[in-house]
């Protein structure tokens, strides 16, 4: 499905990405963790084609998708969730939906695709019409979650989901990804809760300042000593 | 250590058009205490920050720290019946502050959504935040009559980052940080306040655990270097559990439960809300 | 006041104040959008009358035809200004976006100096807009009347445009983040090439209904009109389609009627302090949206 | 008041003047060619140009100097005016002719005097332009007088109630406006309106609906030509009817049109005046050199009447010229300070009447040529002579 | 490098400049445009640098630098005119009585200019500085405005002589006049901006909500921000009135504002030493060595192709966008000009220059 083979990325003169290459298969959930400014985020970003790559292939669906722009990655359907929610705040809940669907024309699937984001965050519901810049954290995180949902991608790449979130939720969080997955998206996560994320994931990776350095199931990383180590806090 | 009230809100209530955000608050922190303050998303957490350090002005309701009414609402006729509480409709000529006169009065605070200088270095960051307290005026400080106050601000500022872990980082732009020693930056310059409140909105959101960890010791020991009382929201229960000496935890707006940790973890109204069941 | 001159009065405030809002709807428009002051749209408004003598007094076309011409070339230069003036300043600091603005305005205002000489040259008269029709014992001509029902249209269609269609809304996003926006899906050079090509499109339209009852063009006849729509969208809170309107006619009719008081001398001054006291008490224009930053 | 000039100067060095070495002596020509009055500056420059071309050199004790323009843009920006002033005087000219609009000249007029440089204006008919400034003359008549003149031909006309619209901030048009209420409020008319209108203002629609109710007589606008081709058509709109004065500005082809049709301005020249064989000779001259170059013809407003101002370039060069052949035979240097002791003393018989300087540097003159645009002009393009008028002092 | 060797490098700077100032008067006549242009980028290197302390320190985005400058401007002038030229410039409508006597030395004048800019901005400041961004634009621009036509309008014209504007301004005393105040007055704004207060700016322009979290008054602190920049303009508008020697309400149109934000964003907005730079820069080149674009040029007797009136200015528009699109951020972005960043560019291009003999 996507494939990245030896990504370089520069941020001025700091090598933000070291020659890293992934791969997501189909219908699978692909987790990614490392510490802070590992360079989980940039590998996001610079799959979007939001950040200039100086080296390395990006494919999608046998695609060559490296130097496309945004919109047409998007239009091939891959979507992120950006970290740091990134809502439109002037517009409201049920506008910024709206927009997740920007690229989609099946409006019947639009509507019952609302109504599940609608069921999956019943507070997005209660507060359609407020505008998102006045949500709390946690619920604009919700909307941008659900924002994303509603663009029905096959590779959904989501950036700290359960940032700011309230326990409860982040328990829903997760079975939500399974939701989707279970539904044919593709899943690319990145998580802080490295315990959750690597429960959920077939496959996970491990970064450490630009490079991967661990990978395997779920399963092997969360007996690794070293990821228990350094992730697991125990 | 005696119980000596530090922050009093009475009756606190903060509407938004519809959105009643805030539903008659009560909260006490105490000297020297760590007060948790939870709830799911929405439930007004932030917005009870927001109302004690006078970037709302609450509808309804009274702040009082150190024993001095810092902020009060009492709206009258019409407006009275949508209040409650014990002073409810009593008109007081409403107290106003700004965010700044409640940082003078010992109140600092961090921001969910990290809010440094971006631009400015880290030793700058903290520097500014020295200028609260600064006692020459524009002229002296112009024309460098200030020499002894300026140098002494520096020292300060160099202190604090010592402690805090920062001093490497001190000639870089704040924004180049990673996010951990952001937050830390922000921790930082509210302390360089000198407050005998802090206020900390999530402080380990977006850490993993062992990170969040590191964060827990690193509150527990400025409050016994700094002399602090220290009130946060935290989603990250292992944080809040550790850390905290009572917690406050609030839903949609309204307080729903009050207690030691042990008591709040297993109160059915804030699992059935809050928490979850664990599986 | 008698009755006719009031009724003048109320004439000379419409047909200004409908033009106003006219061009500061492609003031608020790109505002909106690219958060722009677009110093050069009043520059373009001049343009636009330039293309019009050029194609009907130069080249002798006729009028319908002429006006095709003269938007489509208005359009066209609005776009190409935006490729390559704005365009590559998308990441850069705001300010600098404003300069390349004023730049283009200099720019333009300079290049028909230039080419066109600083004499004014005569606007070309269009039969059907010229028509004087007599009201009681007030005459005025159709272009009177036509303003403000042209404005009233192309307000209500755009505001239909931006509130319910998907381009619309895809607008509203690209003013706020212009990467998230990206996110989505929106080609958002193209929904700015949009909205550049509706806001220069009323300002070549505004133009028309402009010089025709005051048939003179020069260099910096676009500058004085094109502060007074800027400032009309201020007044009405820039970003706002209806305020713009709003803001158009109130400038419109103020300027009139303290004119009408005899301080003409002062109208400016009075439509400033207009301005500043209705920013003191709506600090975002009258239909401006409070935007409270949430801390 | 105005006895003691080199006190009130409010420079403390007496200048030392400019030089002129080798053959070749500059005289800068400081016009506005682009701005509010770009039209009208060109004009004074296509004057100057061809009096240039007349008049190439001058033999001044047995050397023959060859005579160079430098023009220099000022923008009919004041602040604009006084680095472009500058950049004459670093270029070395021993003398200046200009500016179109009186504004400029006063704000260069400091320079030129702390250079020691002489300026001619040709059009400048502000007062300011030559008070207190040693170093300034002018070729043309004052606005005091133009003033007075305008007021006069309202008065003999026989109208009562006069309305007047000037423009705010703009030296020329306000003050001119001041002299007309004044001699028309002394001659027993009344102002029935006051209207001032701002920089690049195109819509005079309120201003005029006041002034149809106040229901005047006659209408004095001192304005530029770009103000004059807005308000007229706006005057025949509101269905004005009343006479429209203005001043000498309005002589420039660009505003004859059918609502300009019945218009009188004063201006100091009339190319149709066959009194004065000089200015008959310049005419067929100046028709001949505008014809010579379409360029020439563009920037003449797409005629080739001959417009006041280019007459005035034509004498204020002249001016010059005479001031420079009187240096022959004198001793000394010639130096631009030479020049200005030289332009007092002038006297001759130029294109716009006789001209001699009196002591502020103004021309002595006391005729202006009334003019009107009539149904013939729309086509012919010209302007139709009505009378002379002159005041008595 | 040490902070003994800066303060050095720094003084011989400062006599290399003075020096070059000084040899400019020596070697060059009266009428040099170098003179010129010094003068006047020395005007403007002034009302940029105090613009920027507005808009580029604090954050506060303003556009009524022509309005202070003009208030500065005619304070000046109304206060300095000799009492002997009074006749002359009010020859139309007289000077008014409480005037007719009054005239200050040029340094009163100058102060007095100052603190009049300055007292207006502190009038229109509390209920404008709440105003945000393009807003407060907006209204400082109107204010701006307000000053221009009202110095022009008929009440005044016993103070301000209307439309007619006032000349007879007295000049410099001499040619180094402008150079030492304009540096005495810029000095001060950079220690300004480098004391407490100046960090205290440049939060409320980071980010204001934080500043205020971190107890900066944000109401006092633009307030004192607004009246030390406009103080400043007011001074620069009263040079430029020495300069020219005639005012009129003309010379202080939008446009002067315009240029003037053009000077500090082609320096690098945030940046002293950038926009002095550009102010010498801009001037430099609209007022010297563009002119000659003007001018119909005929080069072995063919006639150079575009060269007319008119063409100069189409150029420069053209340089200042080719600037601004190539250079974003400004000359120095928000940088200064250190010693440091000198020693650095040098060992940087010598290390280089090391690498190749290697
Ligand atoms: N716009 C930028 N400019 C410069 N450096 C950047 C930029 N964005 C990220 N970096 C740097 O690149 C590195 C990787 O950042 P990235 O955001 O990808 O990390 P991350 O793994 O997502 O971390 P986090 O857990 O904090 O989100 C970090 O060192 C960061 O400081
Ligand atoms: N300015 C505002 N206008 C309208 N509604 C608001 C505004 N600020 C907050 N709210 C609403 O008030 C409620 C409380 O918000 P608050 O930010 O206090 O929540 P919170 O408890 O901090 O939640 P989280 O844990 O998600 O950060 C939310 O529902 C939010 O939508
Ligand atoms: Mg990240
Ligand atoms: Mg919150």
């Amino acid at each position: 499905m996507l494939k990245i083979e030896n990504l370089n990325v520069f941020y001025g003169g700091i090598h933000a990405l070291r020659g890293i290459s992934l791969e997501v298969p189909d219908k699978k959930i692909i987790s990614l963790i490392g510490a802070n400014g590992a360079g989980k985020s940039t590998t996001l970003k610079s799959i979007m084609g939001l950040v200039p790559k100086s080296e390395g292939t990006i494919s999608f669906n046998e695609k060559d998708i490296t130097a496309s722009q945004t919109k047409d990655i998007v239009g091939d359907g891959i979507v992120l969730c950006p970290e740091g929610r990134r809502v439109f705040p002037d517009l409201t809940i049920a506008e910024n939906l709206t927009l997740g669907a920007y690229l989609r024309k099946d409006k019947e699937e639009i509507k019952k695709d609302r109504k599940w984001v609608y069921e999956l965050f019943p507070r997005l519901l209660e507060r359609e019409w407020q505008l998102a810049g006045t949500l709390s954290g946690g619920e604009q995180q919700m909307l941008a979650v659900g924002r994303s949902i509603m663009s029905k991608p096959k590779l959904l790449m989501l950036d700290e989901p359960s940032l700011g979130l309230a326990p409860l939720v982040v328990k829903d969080i997760f079975s939500i990804i399974r939701q989707i997955n279970d539904a044919g998206v593709n899943i690319l996560l990145i998580e802080q809760n490295a315990k959750a994320a690597l429960e959920i994931a077939d496959y996970a990776y491990v970064m450490e300042t630009g490079n991967i350095t661990l990978s395997g199931t779920g399963k092997e990383l969360l007996a690794s000593d070293s990821v228990k180590k350094a992730y697991l806090g125990e | 250590m005696s119980k000596q009230n530090l922050l009093r809100v009475s009756d606190a209530t903060m509407q938004f058009g519809g959105v009643v955000a805030l539903n008659n608050l009560n909260l006490e922190v105490n000297k020297g205490e760590i007060i948790g303050l939870i709830g799911p998303n929405g439930a007004g957490k932030t917005t009870a920050f927001n109302v004690i350090t006078g970037v709302y002005s609450p509808t309804n309701g009274e702040i009082s720290f150190d024993e001095e009414i810092i902020a009060s609402n009492y709206p009258h006729g019409k407006m009275k019946a949508l209040y409650s509480g014990q002073n409810a409709g009593k008109y007081t000529k409403s107290l106003v502050p700004t965010p700044d006169k409640i940082t003078r009065k010992g109140i600092a605070r961090t921001f969910q959504n990290i809010r440094l200088f971006k631009d400015l270095t880290v030793f700058e960051n903290v520097l500014i935040a020295k200028h609260l307290n600064i006692k020459s005026n524009v002229f002296t400080a112009t024309f460098m009559l200030n020499r002894k106050e300026e140098q002494q601000m520096r020292e300060e500022t160099m202190e604090l980052l010592k402690i805090l872990d920062l001093e490497k980082h001190k000639d870089d732009i704040a924004s180049s940080l990673p996010y951990g020693k952001q937050r830390h930056l922000e921790i930082a310059r509210a302390l360089a306040t000198k407050p005998k409140l802090l206020l900390l909105d999530e402080p380990a959101a977006g850490m993993n655990p062992q990170e969040s960890d590191d964060l827990m010791n690193f509150v527990s020991q400025i409050r016994t270097d700094f002399d602090l009382s220290i009130l946060t929201i935290e989603h990250h229960m292992q944080f809040v559990m550790g850390i905290c000496d009572r917690i406050y935890v609030l839903d949609y707006g309204t307080l729903i439960a009050e207690g030691i940790p042990s008591e709040i973890q297993n109160n059915p109204k804030v699992i059935e809300a809050y928490l979850g069941v664990d599986e | 006041m008698t009755a006719t001159a009031f009724f003048s009065y109320c004439l000379a405030g419409m047909s200004i104040g409908s033009i106003y809002a006219l061009i500061a709807i492609g003031y608020t428009m790109v505002y909106g959008i690219l958060r722009l002051i677009n110093f050069a749209h009043g520059d373009i408004f001049m343009m636009a009358a330039y293309f019009m003598i050029f194609a009907m007094v130069d080249h002798s076309i006729p009028w319908y035809l002429s006006m095709v011409i003269m938007i489509v070339s208005t359009v066209l230069l609005g776009v190409v200004i935006e490729k390559l003036a704005y365009k590559p300043l998308r990441t850069a600091p705001r300010m600098s976006i404003m300069i390349s603005a004023i730049g283009v305005s200099y720019l333009l205002q300079n290049m028909a100096t230039y080419l066109f000489s600083a004499l004014p040259k005569q606007y070309p008269s269009i039969p059907i807009l010229n028509k004087t029709i007599d009201i009681g014992n007030v005459s005025t001509s159709l272009v009177t009347f036509v303003t403000p029902i042209i404005t009233i249209v192309f307000v209500v269609l755009l505001m239909l445009l931006i509130k319910y269609t998907k381009m619309g809304m895809a607008m509203r996003a690209v003013s706020k983040d212009f990467e998230a926006a990206q996110l989505m899906g929106i080609k958002i050079n193209s929904v700015i090439s949009f909205t550049f090509i509706i806001g220069c499109f009323l300002a070549a339209l505004g133009s028309m209904l402009y010089f025709t009852p005051r048939p003179s063009v020069f260099p910096l006849a676009g500058s004085l009109p094109g502060l007074k729509c800027f400032i009309a969208a201020v007044f009405g809170g820039i970003g706002s389609i209806p305020g713009a309107v709003v803001g158009g006619f109130i400038i419109g009719f103020s300027e009139t009627l303290i004119k009408a008081a005899g301080y003409s001398e002062f109208s400016d001054v009075f439509t400033f302090v207009l301005l500043i006291v209705v920013l003191m008490f709506r600090p975002t224009g009258l239909f401006g949206e409070n935007l409270a930053e949430k801390v | 008041g105005c006895g003691d000039k080199a006190k009130e100067d409010g420079k403390a060095q007496t200048p030392t003047g400019m030089k002129v070495t080798g053959d070749v002596i500059k005289i800068g020509v400081f016009e506005p060619t682009t701005g509010e009055n770009g039209g009208g500056g060109m004009q004074e420059v296509l004057g100057a140009r061809y009096a240039n071309q007349l008049m190439p050199t001058v033999d001044i004790n047995g050397t023959t100097y060859k005579i160079q323009l430098e023009e220099v843009d000022n923008q009919s920006d004041k602040s604009a005016a006084v680095t472009a002033a500058q950049s004459l005087i670093s270029k070395g000219v021993a003398a200046v002719i200009g500016s179109y609009g009186s504004g400029v000249s006063i704000a260069a007029g400091s320079t030129f005097a702390s250079a020691g440089v002489p300026a001619v204006g040709c059009s400048c008919t502000n007062p300011q332009v030559t008070l207190g400034n040693d170093f300034y003359f002018r070729a043309c008549f004052l606005d005091p007088f133009q003033g007075t003149v305008m007021a006069s031909y309202a008065k003999d006309a026989g109208y009562k109630t006069a309305a007047v619209i000037s423009q705010n901030g703009d030296d020329y048009s306000t003050g001119l406006a001041g002299y007309f209420k004044k001699s028309f409020e002394e001659l027993g008319g009344t102002i029935v309106a006051d209207e001032t209108y701002q920089t690049n203002e195109s819509d005079f629609n309120a201003i005029l609906t006041k002034i149809k109710s106040s229901n005047p007589d006659c209408i004095f606008i001192p304005s530029s030509i770009n103000t004059a081709t807005l308000i007229l058509p706006q005057i025949a709109a509101n269905g004005i009817k009343a006479q429209v004065l203005a001043g000498d500005t309005w002589e420039n082809a660009a505003i004859i049109s059918k609502d300009a049709v019945g218009v009188a301005f004063s201006t100091f020249f009339d190319e149709n005046d066959s009194s004065n064989p000089v200015a008959a000779k310049f005419v067929t001259g100046f028709k001949g050199y505008l014809n010579s170059d379409p360029k020439n013809i563009t920037f003449n407003a797409n005629t080739d009447t001959v417009a006041a101002v280019s007459a005035l370039g034509y004498d204020s060069y002249t001016a010059i010229y005479e001031a420079l052949k009187s240096l022959d035979g004198k001793e000394g240097d010639i130096t631009s300070i030479a020049i200005r002791d030289a332009l007092k003393g002038v006297s001759f018989d130029g294109v716009t009447g006789h001209i001699s300087f009196d002591k502020n540097g103004d021309a002595i003159k006391d005729t202006a040529y009334i003019k009107t645009v009539d149904q013939d002009s729309l086509t012919s393009k010209e302007f139709k002579f009505i009378k002379t008028q002159t005041v008595k002092k | 490098m040490t902070k003994k060797s800066k303060t050095i490098c720094t003084i011989i700077a400062l006599i290399v400049l003075a020096g070059i100032i000084f040899s400019v008067d020596e070697f060059t006549t009266q009428s040099s445009m170098l003179r010129t242009v010094l003068q006047l980028g020395a005007i403007y290197a002034l009302a940029a640098v105090s613009m920027n302390l507005l808009n580029g320190f604090t954050g506060l985005f303003s556009l009524g630098q022509a309005g202070f400058m003009a208030i500065g401007a005619y304070t000046f002038a109304v206060l300095t005119i000799p009492v002997g030229s009074k006749p002359i410039v009010y020859y139309l409508y007289g000077v008014s009585d409480v005037l007719a006597n009054v005239e200050l030395p040029s340094w009163a004048g100058l102060i007095l200019a100052g603190v009049m800019a300055a007292f207006l901005a502190a009038i229109i400041g509390a209920p404008v500085l709440r105003l945000k961004s393009d807003y407060f634009a907006i209204a400082t621009l109107g204010f701006s405005e307000i000053v221009r036509i009202l110095v022009a309008s008929s009440p005044f014209n016993k103070i301000t002589n209307g439309s007619l504007g006032l000349k007879l301004i007295p000049a410099y005393s001499s040619y180094y006049t402008p150079f030492i105040i304009v540096f005495i007055c810029i000095v001060i704004i950079g220690l300004l901006i480098k004391s407490s207060y100046g960090r205290a700016f440049k939060a409320i322009r980071e980010d204001e909500i934080a500043a205020e979290a971190m107890g900066i008054n944000l109401a006092k602190h633009k307030q004192m921000s607004f009246i030390i920049s406009s103080f400043f303009a007011g001074i620069a508008g009263a040079l430029l009135a020495m300069y020219l020697g005639a005012i009129t309400s003309t010379t202080f149109p939008i446009m002067l504002t315009y240029n003037i934000l053009l000077i500090v964003v082609i320096g690098g907005i945030g940046s002293i030493s950038g926009s002095i730079i550009s102010a010498f820069l801009v001037t430099a080149a609209k007022e010297w060595w563009l002119r000659f674009l003007d001018q119909t040029m005929v080069i072995a007797g063919i006639h150079v192709p575009f060269l007319r009136t008119g063409f100069r200015m189409v150029v420069f528009s053209i340089i200042l966008m080719v600037v601004v699109l190539f250079w974003r951020k400004g000359i120095m972005g928000q940088k200064e000009i250190t010693w440091d960043g000198i020693y650095r560019f040098f060992t940087r291009k010598s290390r280089k220059g090391g690498a190749v003999n290697e």
